[in-house]
């Protein structure tokens, strides 16, 4: 649950209307669109690796590759478009601490399952 | 409080707090009457799980004497009168001494999260050990392994000879599991429905019977003699009423019992009232019994051709799911195998006594011999079965009522069925 | 409740959409937006849940008093004690303890209201929604015909229409995510309350513990609930649109539903206890005199039960066919459950030690959560063995366990709560002779009731079962307990006479003046009048301290002895300020929830009602978005803010840094 | 830094009516977001764990993925997230006009992927692929519909949003309504990203 309850008061920032995100550099429209085209390149090569399944790659590496793809183009929106990077980090620690518990919970009832 | 009414209080107090316990303590160890109690194991799982648990009990139970002996001293110790402020008195605490203001001790925090860490981290070693022994399977020199399906509201047990539960089973009986003395038995329990929970408290811990799973489970017995069980997973309407026995017999009477089982039933003589109630339960029963030699597979109406109703269950998807429900194998052939239905002492999810004067009576193959027959609950089950045990039979769960027979119909049945041991 | 001025109401062209104003009467509660009117609702509801929950439970007693119980049929005892399990759960704790979240929270944070008053009504009123499906239940279509029957976990595949054709799971499966919807809602809010509304100074680590508790449990509902809605969705897709998610023959594997409500229904468990625990944590010191011992312990095991919470669900699964791995990891994993939560028995103890005494109602109360939730969490511990367990899961034994926790636990704190914020409430205290008689009684009756249940449990006495075989030996210890049963009754009785007496007298009698703060206590929510005046704080509070109001009563003298420093009646507010900005009252929450219930019914019985739900559900949402902006959760509107607090002036104003904590904690 | 869109709604969005100095709405969107990963989480193991218990002979997703369509309709909702941005920082500029636009072209976009599942939807049951067929089918129905269900609120959502500028009660002060249903669609996208992923590219 800490993760979930930040420490508010290091928040804190100057009143004169400066975001939470302290120094950190904002994005531009055009980091925007280059983020687009990154997660568009990912997109289409996941797809790649989907047809390329024929030429006898392996089960296991290519879902290792999905995955890491999977998970940057995740990460790519949440910091980027959802502006996570920049915002205060109360949010940041609320969403990944219900990203990681799901993440865990759900791991650990396939696991009991004897899923994988 | 005057010293004298402190040490009178503590002293009240105190006989109180053991006299209950001691009373709870008698309770418990005269455990006698209880044929479900897991006090006074004889399996020896039930035995392990005793030994693991009982020292673990008395742990709980020191903890349990600091805590309320802390909050009895306390509250002797500390407390002021005059806390009834009664209704609505404003400021009534104001001049008042203050204790300490004390707001905590770290090295006590410290070692309170400690201790116990270091008493459970024993504690899980133990459990662990337990946990791996009580999976075993001590080598004996049965091959026996008996294949338990749960269904509503009754349990059957396939008895596999060669141990391969994967043919069919050698032969089937119903609710009375009978086991060799002094041998691990492992068990396949299965269910055809819904959740079951196998359980006989004096032999060993309880095991779920999941539709669609295999599970597997061992029993042993230290002693011979019959021991209760219940389901004990919620299974609808009649959970309550799904009881069972393990009867545990000496290594030669539990041979004998075999060969008897694996005997197909005899074809009464005609004439006789066994002979005419074949008839009627040729019509009116063996849509859904088995009479091992008497009925055949076509008189169930179902696609089965083992006698035993065995094939109807098939694995699924090749794996070994176990069997699954449909409605169909419900009808089928789901309904308790009657074949030796006499030397059985119970019937009907162990909920009726099939003799009276029986008692817990131990040599099983004697049985028909010392008790007699309990006609009236045989007779009133077969006239009106949902009646005497809640069913919804409407839906095939549960043996539906024969309202239609006649007392003399219901008199050439319970011959023929006497005519099964 | 004297009517709070609205001075400026936005009075748009959609002249429909105007708020109802400060009104009097029912009125005034169906449409209000008050925290504390909600909180009040709350507890009132569960406690008439309880009343139904209970006389649930004295039909189950009824029937098992003796062997071959004949009260009611094995059909209709398996929807009792379903629906005795679901009500007293859903209905009864967790409303219970919403009932002291919306009442305190705001208030012990210094804050007007909640973050969405709004939204803080439509959680009670959507709760109060599935709670009449739920109970309708018991009648719709006969006197128990439909009525939940699967246990209150409800395993599948028993649950699926097949084995359960009645639409009693119909209704627990849209009951539940009725509730569901509420619990999560008032979980985003009071979280949002609690990190966002504080006053001046009230750093977290200024908060009381009974704070932080009621914000852990609303972290807990906030990821639990999901859980549990995805099992319910899946069931009522089974059930209703005949999808295979738990059917056997087309593959599924039950398990699946025991995975999903555990995982959701352990940290459920930990919902019920922890605002408990929090409340015995603001009695304890209260009537000890002292400060509470370790409270930044007492919050890290707060946090610490709230993250193990999620880590043990299968230990309700160990004879369920896991393998044994998962049961060894789950087994051990639950028991190191019992260190953080025995942090807070011991701490609780130390309070005491060496403090100022007074068994009063509410410390009686609260003492007895101590002495008795141990017993059960201690049961708990021998569960958590997995081999014995084996022995002891869905046994009696279980049942004790459980009703030690729950209703020695988390009732008896929650009823301590009554007892002491009763005056904060109402202005006058219940009566303290018949608090006391009715907690006596209510706890005799109890160990009478559970204790037994642990012997019975052992000694092989199923749960479950609508009656048992005179030969099966456990006729004595039941009879012991239904009549331990009958007593708790009696000791209820006495609580609700207690309050029908007492309120009778302040009635005929005028209300006493019990003062803002009858029992010298530390929280901020006693430094306003009695009633709670609609606002609150008649203004902001800079907090700097720990138990800030304690702090501003009391200071040293010179020998370092502790003194009063200000009389209370100096300190605290008097509620006579009438000009602070509240929101209006809204009429869309409860429409909502109307139409949320129309959908219900809809979902179980025909599926125009649904449409019909749908229809006025949409309005509702329409009419609620077009509503006058007039109070904080209308996005954008800063400018008339209810709990309006001055811009927070940085320099000083930002809640307290780590180093103020060391201070809160070196004070006198 | 009023140079970029991202800062002005971060300066915004700035309420110092809080102790937190965030927005009580922002606050709420990001915990309901927590909670949604546990909702999806358990959508998603369900899928998982239930796709493989089918019969040899039963329909399953080899049979109905028509991997080149979905990646189109991926693709569509992914750059969705796009036009979201814009819009977000479009407002946060008072550029209303440009808002409108963006707005209009994310609801759209959304549409053609909710379009693109029903037409998926329908190929797959016309394949033999019902609802109730299997176990596949009731878990790839439920999930993918569970999150078409997201997307369609969402829809509603950036087209009241659009309605309200239209209206004229869109303004620049209420920069933070657009980025909170930013906040919304953005999950609703990330959330595909995962099911593409584990639903359609794993290798069956
Ligand atoms: C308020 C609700 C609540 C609480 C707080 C708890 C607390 C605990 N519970 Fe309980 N539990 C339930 C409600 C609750 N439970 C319910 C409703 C069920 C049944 C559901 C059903 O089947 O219908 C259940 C069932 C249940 C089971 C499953 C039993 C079964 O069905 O087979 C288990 C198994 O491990 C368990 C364990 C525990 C443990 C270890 C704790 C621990 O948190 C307890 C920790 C506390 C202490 C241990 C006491 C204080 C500690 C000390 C004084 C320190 C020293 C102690 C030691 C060193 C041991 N509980
Ligand atoms: C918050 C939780 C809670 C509470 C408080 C209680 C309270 C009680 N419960 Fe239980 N109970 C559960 C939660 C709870 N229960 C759960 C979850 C189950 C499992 C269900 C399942 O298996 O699915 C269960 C199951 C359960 C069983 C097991 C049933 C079975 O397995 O077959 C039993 C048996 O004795 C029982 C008894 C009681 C009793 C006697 C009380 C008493 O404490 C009740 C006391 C209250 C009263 C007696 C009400 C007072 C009423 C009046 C004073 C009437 C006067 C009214 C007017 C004048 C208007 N409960
Ligand atoms: C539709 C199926 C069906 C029919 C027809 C049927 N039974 Fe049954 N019978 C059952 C089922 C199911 C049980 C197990 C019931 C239980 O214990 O809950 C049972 C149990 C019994 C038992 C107890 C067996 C035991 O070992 O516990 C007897 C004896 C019995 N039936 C006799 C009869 C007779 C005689 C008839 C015909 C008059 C008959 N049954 C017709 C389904 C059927
Ligand atoms: Cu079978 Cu309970
Ligand atoms: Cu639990």
């Amino acid at each position: 649950m800490s993760t979930a309850t930040p420490d508010t008061p290091n928040t804190a920032h100057g009143a004169d209307g400066h975001s939470a995100a302290g120094g950190h550099a904002h994005p531009s429209n055009w980091l925007y669109v280059k983020v687009a085209i990154a997660l568009a390149l990912l997109t289409a090569f996941e797809v790649f690796t989907y047809f390329e399944t024929v030429h006898g790659w392996g089960d296991n590496a290519i879902i290792v590759m999905l995955v890491a793809m999977m998970v940057l183009k995740f990460f790519l929106v949440v910091a980027f478009f959802m502006h996570l990077k920049f915002d205060a980090p109360i949010f940041w620690r609320l969403f990944v601490f219900g990203l990681i518990l799901a993440m865990a919970v759900y791991m650990v009832m396939l696991t009991a399952f004897r899923y994988w | 409080m005057s010293s004298r009414v402190k040490k009178l209080a503590w002293l009240s107090s105190l006989l109180v707090v053991s006299g209950s316990a001691a009373l709870i303590a008698v309770a418990i160890v005269v455990d006698k009457n209880h044929p479900l109690s897991t006090l006074s194991p004889v399996g020896r799982q039930g035995r392990e799980i005793a030994e693991l648990i009982n020292p673990i009990f008395i742990v709980a139970g020191v903890v349990f004497f600091l805590v309320q002996g802390a909050v009895l001293a306390l509250w002797l110790r500390y407390r002021v009168s005059g806390s009834d402020t009664g209704d609505g008195e404003y400021g009534y605490y104001e001049d008042e001494e203050f204790p300490e203001q004390v707001h905590g001790n770290n090295r006590l925090e410290i070692a309170w999260t400690l201790v116990p860490t270091a008493l459970l981290a024993v504690i899980s070693v133990f459990t662990l050990i337990a946990l791996f022994a009580l999976d075993d399977v001590e080598a004996s020199d049965e091959d026996l392994v008996v294949t338990v399906v749960g269904q509503q509201w009754w349990w059957e047990y396939q008895y596999h000879l060669d141990g391969d539960t994967t043919t069919p089973p050698d032969f089937v009986t119903a609710n009375e599991l009978v086991i060799p003395v002094g041998v691990d038995i492992p068990l396949d329990i299965k269910s055809r429905d819904v959740i079951h929970s196998f359980w006989i408290p004096k032999l060993n811990g309880k095991k779920d019977a999941v539709p669609g799973r295999s599970h597997d489970w061992v029993i042993q017995s230290e002693q011979t003699g019959r021991f209760r069980g219940q389901c004990t997973e919620f299974c609808g309407l009649s959970h309550g009423y799904m009881k069972m026995v393990a009867v545990v017999l000496t290594a030669e009477e539990f041979a004998e019992w075999r060969d008897n089982q694996m005997t197909p039933a005899e074809m009464p003589q005609g004439g006789t009232a066994a002979a005419s109630g074949r008839e009627i339960f040729a019509q009116q029963c063996a849509s859904c019994h088995v009479v091992n030699g008497i009925t055949s597979p076509a008189d169930r109406g179902g696609e089965g051709t083992e006698p035993d109703g065995w094939d109807v269950y098939g694995e699924f998807n090749g794996a070994d799911a176990g069997v699954y429900l449909d409605i169909d194998t419900l009808v089928a052939g789901a309904a308790p195998n009657l074949t030796h239905l006499m030397t059985r002492s119970t019937f009907a999810g162990s909920i009726f006594d099939l003799y009276l004067g029986a008692g817990e009576h131990l040599g099983y193959l004697d049985l028909p011999a010392s008790g007699t027959l309990n006609r009236g609950e045989l007779e009133a089950w077969i006239y009106n079965a949902p009646e005497r045990k809640p069913a919804d039979a409407d839906n095939f769960r549960g043996m539906p009522s024969r309202t239609g027979l006649s007392p003399k119909d219901i008199d050439d049945l319970v011959a023929f069925l006497s005519t099964l041991d | 409740m004297t009517a709070v001025q609205s001075p400026r109401i936005a009075h748009r062209p959609l002249g429909v959409f105007t708020r109802p104003q400060g009104s009097e009467g029912w009125r005034s509660w169906l449409f209000t937006v008050d925290h504390k009117r909600i909180g009040i609702m709350y507890g009132a509801a569960a406690l008439f849940f309880f009343i139904v929950g209970g006389v649930e439970a004295l039909f189950i007693r009824l029937q098992l008093a003796t062997p071959n119980g004949s009260v009611i049929g094995a059909g209709t005892y398996n929807g009792v004690f379903t629906i005795h399990g679901v009500t007293m759960v859903f209905l009864v704790v967790m409303p219970m303890a919403a009932a002291f979240a919306n009442y305190l929270l705001p208030l012990q944070v210094g804050a007007r209201d909640v973050a969405f008053p709004r939204l803080n009504a439509f959680s009670f009123w959507c709760f109060l929604a599935g709670g009449v499906l739920l109970t309708s239940s018991m009648f719709i279509g006969g006197w128990f015909q439909n009525v939940p029957d699967g246990g209150w976990f409800n395993y599948a595949p028993n649950s699926g229409v097949l084995f359960s054709p009645s639409k009693g799971i119909d209704f627990y499966a849209v009951g539940l995510q009725i509730t569901g919807i509420a619990s999560l809602v008032s979980a985003i809010n009071l979280i949002a309350t609690v990190l966002n509304m504080r006053t001046k100074g009230m750093s977290l680590f200024r908060m009381p513990v009974l704070t932080w508790m009621l914000l852990i449990t609303q972290f807990l509902l906030l990821f639990a609930i999901p859980v549990i809605t995805v099992a319910l969705f899946l069931l009522m897709f089974d059930r209703l649109w005949d999808s295979n998610f738990f059917n056997v023959a087309a593959g599924a594997d039950p398990l699946l539903w025991q995975h999903l409500f555990w995982i959701f229904g352990h940290p459920e468990v930990y919902i019920l206890i922890l605002p408990a625990f929090g409340i015995v944590s603001e009695i304890i010191p209260t009537f000890s005199r002292k400060p509470i011992f370790g409270y930044h312990f007492m919050v890290a095991s707060g946090i610490a039960i709230g993250f193990m919470g999620w880590g043990v669900w299968a230990h309700h699964m160990f004879t369920s066919g896991m393998g044994p791995l998962s049961v060894a990891a789950f087994s051990v994993s639950t028991m190191f459950i019992a260190v953080p939560t025995g942090v807070k028995i011991l701490n609780w103890l130390a309070t005491m030690y060496r403090g100022r005494l007074r068994f009063t109602t509410p410390m009686l109360y609260a003492v007895g959560v101590v002495s008795m939730f141990t017993i059960g969490g201690l049961s708990g511990v021998t569960h958590a063995i997995a081999p014995s367990d084996t022995q002891q899961t869905d046994t009696y034994y279980i049942v004790a366990h459980f009703h030690y926790v729950i209703f020695g636990g988390a009732l008896l704190g929650l009823f301590g709560g009554f007892y002491f914020w009763w005056p904060k409430a109402f202005g006058y205290k219940l009566n303290e002779a018949w608090g006391k008689a009715s907690f006596w009684v209510m706890l005799i009756g109890f160990n009478f009731t559970f204790g037994p249940m642990h012997i019975l449990g052992l000694q092989g006495m199923s749960r479950r079962i609508p009656t048992y075989r005179a030969d099966e030996g456990f006729a004595f210890w039941n009879m012991v307990a239904s009549i331990g049963a009958f007593v708790i009754a009696i000791g209820v009785a006495m609580f609700l006479w207690n309050v029908y007496a007492s309120t009778r007298k302040w009635r005929r009698a005028g209300r006493p003046d019990v003062g803002p703060d009858p029992w010298d206590a530390r929280g901020l929510e006693w430094m306003t009048a009695s009633p709670t005046p609609e606002h609150n704080f008649d203004s902001d509070i800079e907090v700097q301290k720990l138990d800030e109001f304690w702090h501003r009563k009391y200071g040293r003298d010179e020998t370092g002895r502790v003194v009063r420093a200000a009389p209370t009646s100096q300190i605290a507010h008097d509620g006579s300020n009438t000009s602070v900005h509240l929101p209006s009252p809204s009429y869309w929450p409860i429409v909502l929830s109307a139409g949320i219930l129309l959908v219900g019914y809809g979902l179980i019985f025909n599926l125009w009602l649904a449409a019909a739900g749908v229809a006025l559900l949409v309005g509702a949402i329409y009419g609620w978005s077009l509503e006058p902006p007039d109070d904080p959760d209308a996005a954008g509107h800063h400018g008339d803010h209810a709990g309006e607090l001055p811009a927070a002036d940085e320099a000083e104003g930002r809640a307290g840094s780590p180093l103020e904590l060391e201070e809160a904690q070196s004070v006198d | 830094m009023t140079d970029t869109a991202a800062a002005e709604v971060a300066a915004l969005s700035e309420d110092h009516r809080t102790s937190t100095g965030i927005s009580n709405e922002k606050l709420a969107m990001w915990l309901f977001l927590g909670s949604e990963c546990l909702l999806f989480g358990g959508l998603i193991s369900t899928y998982m764990f239930n796709k493989g218990r089918i019969g040899p002979d039963d329909i399953g997703p080899d049979d109905v993925f028509d991997i080149p369509f979905t990646s189109v309709s991926s693709f569509v909702l992914l750059m969705s997230s796009l036009t979201m941005v814009f819009a977000v920082s479009s407002i946060a500029k008072g550029d209303l006009r440009r808002n409108r636009i963006w707005l209009a072209a994310t609801a759209a976009l959304g549409a053609t992927f909710v379009a693109g599942q029903v037409y998926e939807f329908t190929a797959f049951y016309s394949e033999g692929l019902g609802f109730t067929t299997n176990l596949f089918g009731s878990s790839f129905y439920a999930l993918t519909g569970f999150h078409g269900a997201h997307v369609t609120i969402g829809i509603i959502m950036l087209m009241s949003l659009f309605v309200m500028s239209v209206r004229g009660n869109l303004s620049r002060e209420r920069a933070e309504t657009v980025e909170i249903i930013g906040l919304y669609w953005h999950f609703v996208d990330v959330v595909w990203i995962v099911i593409f992923t584990i639903v359609y590219l794993f290798p069956q």
